[in-house]
């Protein structure tokens, strides 16, 4: 069980691969530029089953979506603390 | 009278580019010079109007948008990069006259100018 | 917990000095124990010299606050001589280390949290 | 002995990451600590011999190579990215012992690491 | 008539942006990461007819390769310069 | 012929302080006239307290001795105060401008070089 933060946009080759990496279990998190792919439906296919997805809504926002136009949950600073806490492995 | 475009492709949440290229498309007044702005790539959130830097402490696009009205520099915005970004045409400020460019024009529209400087 | 976060690009160009402010922030208010490990460009964040504009933020100021809360701030003494950063133009609280003590904070934190260049 | 895994993904002649995430995993045998290297994407560019960025003033790989040496840090390289960029398996030095980790073994094996840093 | 110099590699988008931005009678430079493109097949399909495609030599052979796997011909500096002295329009 | 190279991007980090500084030679070479422009984190290049490591390059330095060949060097002013880069910290030569001086070098300049960010 891993927390994977990821932070750079679709735009950019490795956050695809970032996605990859994660495995059942897992927790992904997407933060900065990294939050446009909770609005690109093409994410769903590279994120496998049982893979937790959520989205800081800050930095959501900040680039004018509203909570609902995300494809996957969001969660501020204090959930990203919380995420933090039950993962001892972080890949980011 | 020289034909300058601006062109900024990274996202105006995330860095200081779209703040950066339109302060310089600015100064381009200065001189005999005509500058336009491109917004493309994840550039293109800059245009919605809910988006909103400032929330995240960072710097606020606000000053460089009150020049762009005040001077009328031209904007355009790529078709494509906008719909893959859900950004819808009734989210961008009108008082900018923005012209929407498809990715089939963008190859003649950019050679439309003399200089092309991307950020 | 011990919580730890590494920065790697330079401020306001990019938003990772923010992103690591507002993190600490909401670990603090948690009550847990927050160090920061200024690599590479990100140790121009803690340059006294920095003279953002009025309108903007001043994040060595907000460097400096944090450390006052007691988030201990670590700058990479090698990647500091490569931006022309000492102990002459940094504000109060973070200190020069490098690293070993990159080392020891992944070997002794509980987390370790990297935001990637 | 916890595990931790340098991870580069940016080229090493246009960019600082790959000799400063293996002069980050060095300093790990200060503790109890177990680096290894990752390459990936462009960073793949590092393990070809024939790669010098000192050609174009920039800093050698030497010095950094001579210590992986040294050390006997584990190198992993991912085989799509080598196969993409047209490095074969005899451009790489014989003396890291480098193991090619497929894409498929990706995930899992990132997570046989107690941490994995991104450079 | 332009020039367009391309630094960036086939990892970012933009740079496949920017050989598409090329017409007929312009040339294409790949630098820096962008001599990457020059030995990736797949850039042979985003370039348009009569656009003269050229790789500074120096940033291809600093990363391993030599000129004879550089699917476009080499220029050095000094020809960078001359590329830049022909066309008064440059895109970059 | 008077050619203008921009730059955005911080020194060492990436490789574009090394690509304008070879290209500026050959462009002296062949008799052109050369301005730098230095702009966002590329205005830490003529920053004179950067002391790299002996086994590598001294970027500030070389750009003091493109300056000394006849090379204008441009920095931006505002960009300069927000990374602490002042007259106080600057090699010989270059001098503080702004994006008026940008203009003027577009207008009145045969060729301008960008290297964006």
């Amino acid at each position: 069980m891993a927390l994977i933060i990821i932070k750079k946009s679709p735009t950019e080759n490795i956050s695809k691969r970032m996605i990859e990496m994660a495995i059942e279990g897992d927790t992904i998190l997407f933060v900065q530029d990294g939050v446009l792919h909770a609005i690109d439906e093409t994410t769903k296919d590279l994120i496998k089953n049982a893979v937790s997805v959520f989205v800081l809504k800050e930095d959501l926002e900040a680039r004018g979506y509203s909570e609902d136009m995300s494809l996957f949950p969001c969660v501020n600073y204090d959930g990203w603390i919380e995420l933090i806490e039950k993962n001892e492995k972080i890949i980011s | 009278m020289k034909k300058v475009l601006f062109v900024v492709y990274q996202s105006p949440a995330g860095s200081i580019w779209v703040n950066e290229a339109l302060r310089s498309a600015f100064g381009m007044y200065g001189e005999d010079l005509e500058p336009a702005i491109l917004f493309m790539e994840d550039a293109v959130i800059a245009v919605n109007k809910n988006t909103h830097p400032e929330s995240l402490g960072c710097l606020s696009l606000s000053m460089s948008f009150k020049y762009l009205e005040r001077y009328g520099t031209p904007v355009y915005i790529l078709k494509e990069d906008l719909e893959k970004r859900k950004i819808k045409e009734e989210d961008i400020e009108p008082a900018w006259k923005a012209k929407i460019i498809t990715k089939e024009e963008l190859s003649s529209f950019v050679h439309s100018f003399d200089k092309v400087i991307i950020f | 917990m011990h919580i730890v976060i590494q920065l790697n690009v330079p401020p306001y160009t990019y938003e990772d000095l923010d992103t690591a402010i507002h993190l600490a922030e909401a670990a603090l208010r948690k009550g847990h124990k927050v160090s920061i490990f200024l690599f590479a460009d990100s140790v121009l964040s803690v340059n006294s010299k920095v003279k953002p504009m009025r309108v903007d933020r001043n994040i060595p100021q907000r460097m400096q606050e944090l450390s006052e809360k007691g988030v201990e701030i670590h700058i990479c003494g090698l990647c500091a001589e490569y931006r022309g950063i000492s102990s002459d133009n940094t504000v109060q609280g973070p200190k020069f280390s490098g690293v070993p003590e990159m080392a020891s904070l992944i070997f002794n934190a509980d987390r370790y949290v990297n935001l990637m260049p």
